[in-house]
């Protein structure tokens, strides 16, 4: 029990001691073991959570709320989980196409110590705890995201460096604000001692700055601006990395602490973040409508689903915060997806420029295929798993009567369907401008160990479609452990009776 | 860069003090002001110095030491002192002690928390280390 | 459990196919619906249960895997399956490349399966799954030749407005479950008033009606079907004549017995269906391309189905029900006929071709007989279905204004409907080809024939099995639509009354017109049209992208000043805004309690040096007094009983000095960025902003504490479980360990990171040196215009 | 004296944001060093400041110990923007040195063009 806690905090770190080995090669070995292991691990903790309840480890052996505590609870199990899955993919995926020279400066054991953060904000029960993880998240993320220094990669580098640091800041003084008010940094302790606090008071402040903090990380409408700045910059394994996962451990966060911590004052703040889900949705989307550019177009997208997400938190219901975590599953995996089909048509054609692809349903159909469900996914299309999250979404808020904020997702809806297809149109149906044939590598064939990772989440795309309820009953349990923290409560703090 | 040779020699009088007494404030850290953190930095300050009055590359000749992958042994000696506990207490990062009794020294305070603190004294040393001499290299390169 | 059998099996076999894409198996899968077609007819018409089967998918949200046969999904069920037969043979000779063969089979195959499902489903999420899985096989198939613009162009468009009539259409049925707490039709049956007594039926209603008209082609949202002509013939056929565009008619039959009875209902489909009955008809005559001519008679057709639909009278049922299975049976033979004319001639435009009956006779004969029936012309199929509409149009429980209305529309846009028939025919087969016209016909191959020829047969023998084929099915189909047990006899002729002079009014006309077709024809083409395709392209291809643009470089300019200035704009506005809301109190009486004179002076001194940082004349000097900084709070910290921090603060001051010291020692010497006197009072205003605004939080926190700190319990417990003195040490390395470790990891990836960004540098930046003397390029306000400046793998070349 | 510290730490944090909103690199850098010391300052600030005494144990009586917690995570949050700062300024001069400027705002590629 115990190591099996540890481990998706230790197993990343090995792959960052994995810097150590001269060889790439075994380097590279050593990475996609412990990614593998990683994912196994997560997997089994998801599988016990749903089982036995709330696991809790208390690092050190020092009670609660005195020490760190390692929580997995139906939400934390789905998101290591998923970001588990996510891993392996990528590192799958970085090991066909993440050239020789980048595997030099320690790509891997930067992409464990990336993994090692966002596990360790998954797993956290501890406020300060997660600002490190954040930190060390984000260190890596900055050092990804630079890695190479193309005049582009420094450029937008320092954009997201500066504006996440900012949020950093602003988290750290929430964290030391949240010591000073409820004289503990543990949540399980914070939400027992904040549900007795009346509404509006100082929490709803405290609400507020971390709505803030996360809403940066999240690319939240107006803090997003980092996100277009810089997400299409990095080698592309990196880019389906961060737009799979990074943005979703500000929503993660936003569940744990203003959902959980923060109930009562999350309830005054929800006519805000409605307005504002609302705004993320459709800048977002317009955003992605005005590139014409794969990787730019994407990323835009990712903050409009983040609309979505938020979407979910300004309802507030069981039911919504069940569609957001059906929606954040899908969500990863479509965006991961995607971006993974992005960068096999940059291999194939070397470009990302919509106008300069095309003819790709010809060349190679499977990938053509296999962005045809992610897209339609990601549009909300049956038998996918992006239909059932956005029905759940939009079942919630037409449940509680919120009319305006249903027809806006509708809407945006749409506009993601139409962006999807002029990728598809532009891509993969119109054939390759005549210009640029010499341009293209005709020769270049996908290998599979190219095309697995893809065909690998489109699969879960399809299975979480078809089977839904299994999903479902995962997602509700997430989302009822988070909204009404209980069993989460009681197991951290007293122990023996979560087990 | 100018590098007088009374500076130089300064630095190098200073250098095993300062080491000795960036050991003395890791050991020292459980009970007193110190620990891991004080005493890498004080101690890399000593690198720095070095680097100042040498120049990066005669202080790699002179040192021969790899901070870049000095870092990653300390990073696993941390990992080491928290799988310690995990091993034998069943909890990870729990602190464990053993402290035998020498004769005619004293009772020796060793334990897993002494690891931990000096797996961080290693990685700060060689952080801080490692960055201050890519920096001065920037610095080299600008003077060609 | 059959029913499972017969809406998955094509779905299964198009499975099959594409794990074995061979074209003799794609020339074997007619097998499969002509199974379900006979199986259906023979144990389904006239059976008195009606079959169900039912499966768990996701019982959380009300969704099951369920399925039933009554009349209505019977009649639709048949037509799926038995004019997909006929395709798939005829696609079988039509494609020339097998690989376009079994591409086409297996989309046709899914989306038979998906048209099944709609027309048996019972659950109304499960309906929608199928609906949007038809828009996606049709996008499919639009686009099939997709190196031609056009076709890429039809599909994008008939996507786009079926996809949002299928949001309106989500959103509809889930206000439904929110109403009625369930999705299952069968459920909602036992209860038809349920909808209508809760507050949200008028909403639900213009929900359902968005998704049926779009995807039916209703005016003004019909212009899509035109544009999906690009299809394969075949497909054509298929989906945009003989069944898909017919789901939104049939979404509305089935609904029926839940919405109708109400003004909303009875005007809303009676006009809208009337103004594209008229409206398609005409604009079909003025039309020059086969295809676009047969395209626009289907938009009209399919106006009147749902215009009958208004007054739900039984009359209206059997109009629907007979209208539907004539027009299915006579267009899809003519679309077939084009698909030969094409395939022999090259061509599809009516002015082009000419005198085609004797190279192709037996195209003709089935064109022939499938254009009489379209006209209504006796005995044909048309003919009974021409009567049954006459009748419901006649319906005498219409208000006034439509019971003039209706009987009018249905005239005229009949009579037009004649002209079409005729010009169709006689032009293509009969009329002399143009003399310039270079046309060598020949007529199609055998599976290209089966289809049209069988099509005609139904539609000649039907009328003539009345009694014992159609009017049992008819009387299920009513039965089901209007959910009241009907018996429907059908007649021929039924003597001399209303609606058989109506019908001799309308073919009348409709000679006439023929007769003076070409100044009619050039007439409506000079006339303006109201096109909204126009509409369609300006909002999707100008005014959004135009918008987006325009929105997304203003947002997104480039400028990290301007970024910051919103993060910290934000801030500030939420931050006091709920401050001042709620108010929260800030002061706790003893903030000054203690005050000390030596402590505000040295304060004061941490003050001056950070505005001394802002007034510095150089970057040496600002560094230096952020340094200064630093040591005089770790003195601070000293003072304060924090002797570890004060150590550290003060070694990691020295070391940052350094850093800085090495790092911009070989910078031009000079600040610059620094903007007009406006810009800087904003900026000072938005730092002043923050400042207060962490003056005010740290008061708030400290004046409204709600718990007393876990602290104590550090310093009681710091020597038994920690075995040390030092309290903070402990809580680094044993309390709290974890944080130290992810805090060093912090370190080990700056080293590296510092280490990768100086040393690691693409090919082109030779390093310790400038490479971008001249200043960058100017703003760009154009973010379509290329900007090769950031081209893919030049990006790091310099600017 | 927690208006002494709050009004310290608001007027550092205001330079900070001043220096930031500066469009220059190295003061951007600068005023992220001053927000991390503000920063500081409003976590040691949560403290009692009667309170002086070191959390070291058997040095002072307990009761006048200060509180251990504030400054621990005061050392964590030390050492982190310590790592930050050094990558940032690293990041800072790659950047003037591709820019061939101090001027933040002529980096905009990345955001514009498509």
């Amino acid at each position: 029990m115990q190591i099996l806690l540890v481990l998706p905090l230790i197993l990343p770190l090995l792959i960052g001691c994995s810097a150590l080995i001269r060889f790439r090669n075994i380097r590279q070995t050593v990475a996609l073991i412990c990614l593998f292991l990683n994912m196994l691990v997560c997997l089994l903790l998801l599988v016990e959570t749903h089982l036995y309840g709330v696991q809790v480890v208390q690092s050190g052996g020092v009670i609660a709320p005195y020490g760190i505590s390692l929580v997995v609870d139906s939400l934390t199990g789905v998101m290591l989980a998923i970001s588990g899955i996510i891993g392996f993919a990528v590192g799958i995926f970085s090991a066909a196409t993440i050239a020789a020279n980048h595997q030099r400066f320690a790509y891997y054991p930067l992409f464990g110590f990336l993994m090692m953060g966002i596990n360790f904000a998954f797993i956290t029960g501890d406020l300060f705890t997660l600002y490190v993880a954040f930190e060390v998240m984000l260190m890596a993320s900055f050092v990804l995201l630079t890695v190479g220094g193309e005049r582009s990669q420094i450029e937008g580098g320092l954009k997201y460096v500066t504006l996440n640091l900012i949020s950093s800041t602003i988290f750290l003084i929430a964290a030391g604000l949240t010591y000073a008010v409820a004289g503990t940094l543990n949540m399980a302790h914070l939400a027992a001692i904040m549900a007795e606090q009346p509404s509006p008071g100082i929490g709803t402040v405290l609400a507020a700055l971390f709505l803030i903090a996360f809403g940066i990380k999240a690319a939240m409408f107006p803090l997003f601006f980092w996100l277009p700045a810089s997400y299409h910059t990095p080698p592309i394994a990196v880019t389906a990395l961060f737009g799979g996962l990074l943005t979703k451990v500000g929503i993660y966060s936003m569940w744990r602490v203003l959902v959980m911590i923060f109930p009562q004052e999350l309830a005054y703040l929800q006519p805000l973040i409605l307005v504002l889900a609302a705004l993320t949705m459709i800048i977002g989307v317009l955003g992605a409508v005005a590139q014409t550019e794969f990787r730019r177009l994407l990323s835009f997208h990712i903050i409009s689903q983040i609309g979505y997400l938020l979407m979910a938190i300004g309802l507030l219901t069981v039911d919504s915060m069940t569609g957001a975590v059906f929606f954040m599953v899908h969500v990863i995996l479509a965006k991961t997806a995607l971006f993974f089909v992005s960068g096999l048509a940059y291999e194939l054609e070397g470009t990302y420029k919509l106008k300069k692809l095309g003819g790709l349903s010809k060349r190679a159909p499977g990938l053509a295929l296999l962005f045809l469900f992610a897209a339609f996914s990601l549009a909300g299309f049956p038998p996918f798993s992006g239909f059932w999250g956005k029905l759940l979404l939009i079942r919630s808020g037409l449940e509680i009567g919120q009319y305006v904020i249903v027809a806006i997702a509708l809407a945006v809806s749409l506009l993601t369907t139409y962006s999807m297809l002029k990728i598809w149109t532009e891509v993969f149906w119109k054939p390759l401008p005549k210009q640029d044939t010499e341009l293209a590598s005709p020769h270049k064939r996908l290998s599979p160990l190219m095309l697995a990772p893809v065909g690998v989440l489109v699969g879960l795309i399809i299975a979480i479609g078809v089977f839904a309820e299994p999903m479902y009953q995962l997602s509700e349990a997430a989302a009822v452990g988070v909204i009404s923290p209980v069993s989460y409560i009681e197991a951290v703090l007293l122990p023996g009776t979560g087990e | 860069m100018t590098r007088s040779v009374f500076f130089r020699f300064v630095v190098r009088v200073m250098l095993p003090v300062l080491f000795i007494f960036s050991l003395m404030l890791m050991l020292r850290g459980h009970n007193e002001a110190g620990g891991g953190f004080i005493g890498g930095l004080v101690a890399s300050s000593g690198v720095i110095l070095m680097t100042l009055a040498y120049g990066p590359d005669e202080v790699r000749q002179r040192l021969k030491i790899d901070f870049l992958r000095l870092m990653f042994f300390g990073l696993l000696i941390v990992i080491l002192a928290g799988l310690v506990g995990l091993i034998i207490e069943g909890e990870f990062l729990a602190a464990e002690w053993w402290k035998p009794v020498l004769q005619g020294i004293g009772q020796l305070e060793l334990g897993s928390p002494l690891l931990f603190d000096m797996g961080v004294y290693i990685i700060v040393l060689s952080v801080t280390s490692s960055i201050v001499m890519s920096m001065a290299d920037e610095g080299e390169r600008m003077d060609d | 459990m059959l029913l499972f059998g017969i809406v998955f099996a094509p779905a299964v076999a198009a499975l099959v196919l594409a794990l074995v894409p061979r074209s003799w198996l794609a020339r074997l899968t007619p097998i499969v619906p002509a199974a379900i077609f006979l199986w259906l007819a023979a144990t389904q018409v006239g059976a008195s249960e009606i079959a169900t089967a039912q499966l768990s998918w996701f019982p959380s949200l009300g969704v099951s895997l369920s399925f039933f046969m009554d009349g209505l999904g019977l009649l639709f069920a048949l037509i799926i399956s038995g004019i997909g037969t006929l395709v798939l043979i005829y696609a079988g000779g039509y494609f020339e490349k097998p690989a376009d063969l079994v591409r086409f089979t297996i989309y046709t195959l899914i989306f038979m399966t998906a048209m099944l499902g709609i027309v048996t489903s019972s659950n109304l999420v499960l309906l929608f799954v199928f609906w949007e899985i038809t828009s996606l096989t049709s996008y499919l198939l639009i686009g099939f030749n997709h190196e031609n613009a056009d076709a890429r162009e039809g599909a994008r468009r008939a996507l786009l407005i079926t996809a949002g009539g299928g949001l309106a259409l989500l959103a509809g049925v889930l206000l439904i479950g929110v109403a009625s707490g369930t999705f299952d039709f069968l459920t909602l049956l036992t209860n038809p008033n349920v909808l209508r007594e809760s507050g949200l039926y008028t909403p639900i209603a213009l929900l359902i009606f968005a998704g049926a008209f779009s995807k039916s082609a209703q005016w003004p949202l019909h212009f899509w079907l035109p544009g999906a002509m690009e299809a394969p013939t075949p497909a054509s056929t298929y989906l945009h004549s003989a069944t898909m565009v017919k789901a939104g008619v049939f979404l509305l039959a089935r609904i029926s017995p839940l919405l109708n009875g109400s003004d909303l209902w009875l005007y809303t489909l009676t006009i809208i269906g009337l103004i594209t009955f008229v409206y398609g008809a005409v604009i079909a005559l003025r039309q020059t391309d086969l295809k676009a001519i047969l395209a626009y008679s289907t938009v009209s057709w399919l106006g009147i189905l749902v215009a009958v639909q208004g007054a739900a009278s039984e009359y209206a049922a059997v109009a629907l029900a007979v209208g539907v299975l004539a027009h299915a049976l006579y267009k899809a033979a003519l679309f077939l006929m084009v698909g030969n004319v094409d395939h022999a001639t090259h061509t599809r435009l009516i002015d082009r071709i000419g005198g085609l009956a004797r190279p192709m006779p037996v195209t003709f004969a089935a064109a022939l007989v499938a254009a009489l029936s379209m006209a209504g012309i006796p005995p044909l199929l048309g003919f009974v279905s021409k009567e049954t509409l006459n009748a419901a149009a006649l319906y005498d429980g219409l208000p006034s204004l439509l019971a003039t209305l209706l009987p009018v529309g249905v005239v005229i846009g009949a009579a037009f409907t004649v002209t079409v028939a005729f010009r169709v025919v006689y032009d293509t087969f009969i009329k002399r080809a143009p003399a310039d016209s270079d046309l060598h016909p020949h007529e199609a191959n055998p599976a290209m024939l089966v289809g049209p020829a069988i099509l005609g047969m139904f539609s000649l023998g039907l009328p003539f099995l009345l009694a014992p084929v159609l009017d049992p099915l008819i009387s299920q189909t009513v039965t089901a639509i209007r959910q009241t047990p009907t018996s429907i006899h059908l007649h021929l002729f039924e003597g001399v009354n209303t609606p058989l002079i109506m019908s001799i009014i309308a073919v009348s006309v409709g000679v006439l017109l023929f007769i003076m077709r070409r100044p009619l024809i050039r007439l409506l083409q000079r006339m303006p049209e109201f096109d909204p395709t126009g509409i369609y392209q300006w909002l999707f291809f100008k005014a959004l992208p135009d918008f987006a643009n325009a929105l997304t470089i203003r947002l997104q300019n480039g400028r990290l000043h301007y970024y910051m200035m919103i993060v910290f704009a934000s801030f500030i506005t939420l931050i006091s805004g709920i401050i001042l809301l709620a108010r929260i109190s800030l002061l706790n009486g003893d903030v000054l309690a203690d005050f000390e004179w030596r402590i505000a002076v040295f304060c004061l001194f941490i003050i001056i040096g950070a505005v001394g940082t802002i007034f510095a004349p150089t970057r040496l000097s600002a560094i230096m007094i952020a340094g200064i900084e630093g040591s005089l709070l770790s003195l601070l910290f000293a003072i304060y009983g924090a002797p570890d921090l004060a150590f550290t603060q003060m070694m990691i001051e020295v070391v940052t000095l350094v850093l800085f010291v090495l790092a911009f020692h070989f910078l031009p010497d000079a600040f610059t960025g620094s903007k007009g006197r406006a810009a800087r009072a904003l900026d000072f205003a938005i730092a002043l902003g923050m400042g207060a605004m962490v003056t005010v939080l740290i008061l708030a926190a400290q004046a409204n504490p709600v718990a007393e700190p876990i602290s104590d319990w550090y310093i009681e417990n710091a020597e038994s479980l920690g075995q040390g003195h030092n309290v903070v040490n402990i809580l680094l390395v044993d309390f709290r360990g974890l944080d130290t470790m992810g805090e060093v990891t912090v370190l080990i990836v700056a080293a590296i990171g510092v280490t990768a960004l100086l040393r690691f540098r693409p090919s082109g930046q030779p390093r310790g040196q400038y490479y971008a003397k001249e200043a960058p390029a100017p703003l760009q306000t154009e973010l379509a215009s290329e900007n090769d400046d950031d081209d893919e793998g030049s990006e790091g070349k310099s600017s | 004296m927690l208006l002494a510290f709050a009004i310290t730490a608001g007027m550092m944090f205001a330079c900070g944001v001043y220096l930031m909103l500066r469009r220059s690199m190295v003061r951007l850098i600068i005023g992220l060093l001053l927000i991390s010391y503000s920063v500081n300052l409003i976590i040691f600030s949560m403290d009692d400041p009667n309170t002086r005494g070191a959390p070291i144990i058997d040095s002072v009586e307990e009761s006048a110990m200060s509180d251990p917690l504030p400054q621990a995570l005061i050392l964590t949050a030390i050492v982190i923007s310590f790592g930050v700062l050094a990558f940032t300024l690293a990041l800072g001069y790659r950047a003037t040195q591709v820019a061939g400027t101090d001027n933040i705002d002529t980096l905009q590629s990345t955001d514009r063009g498509t």
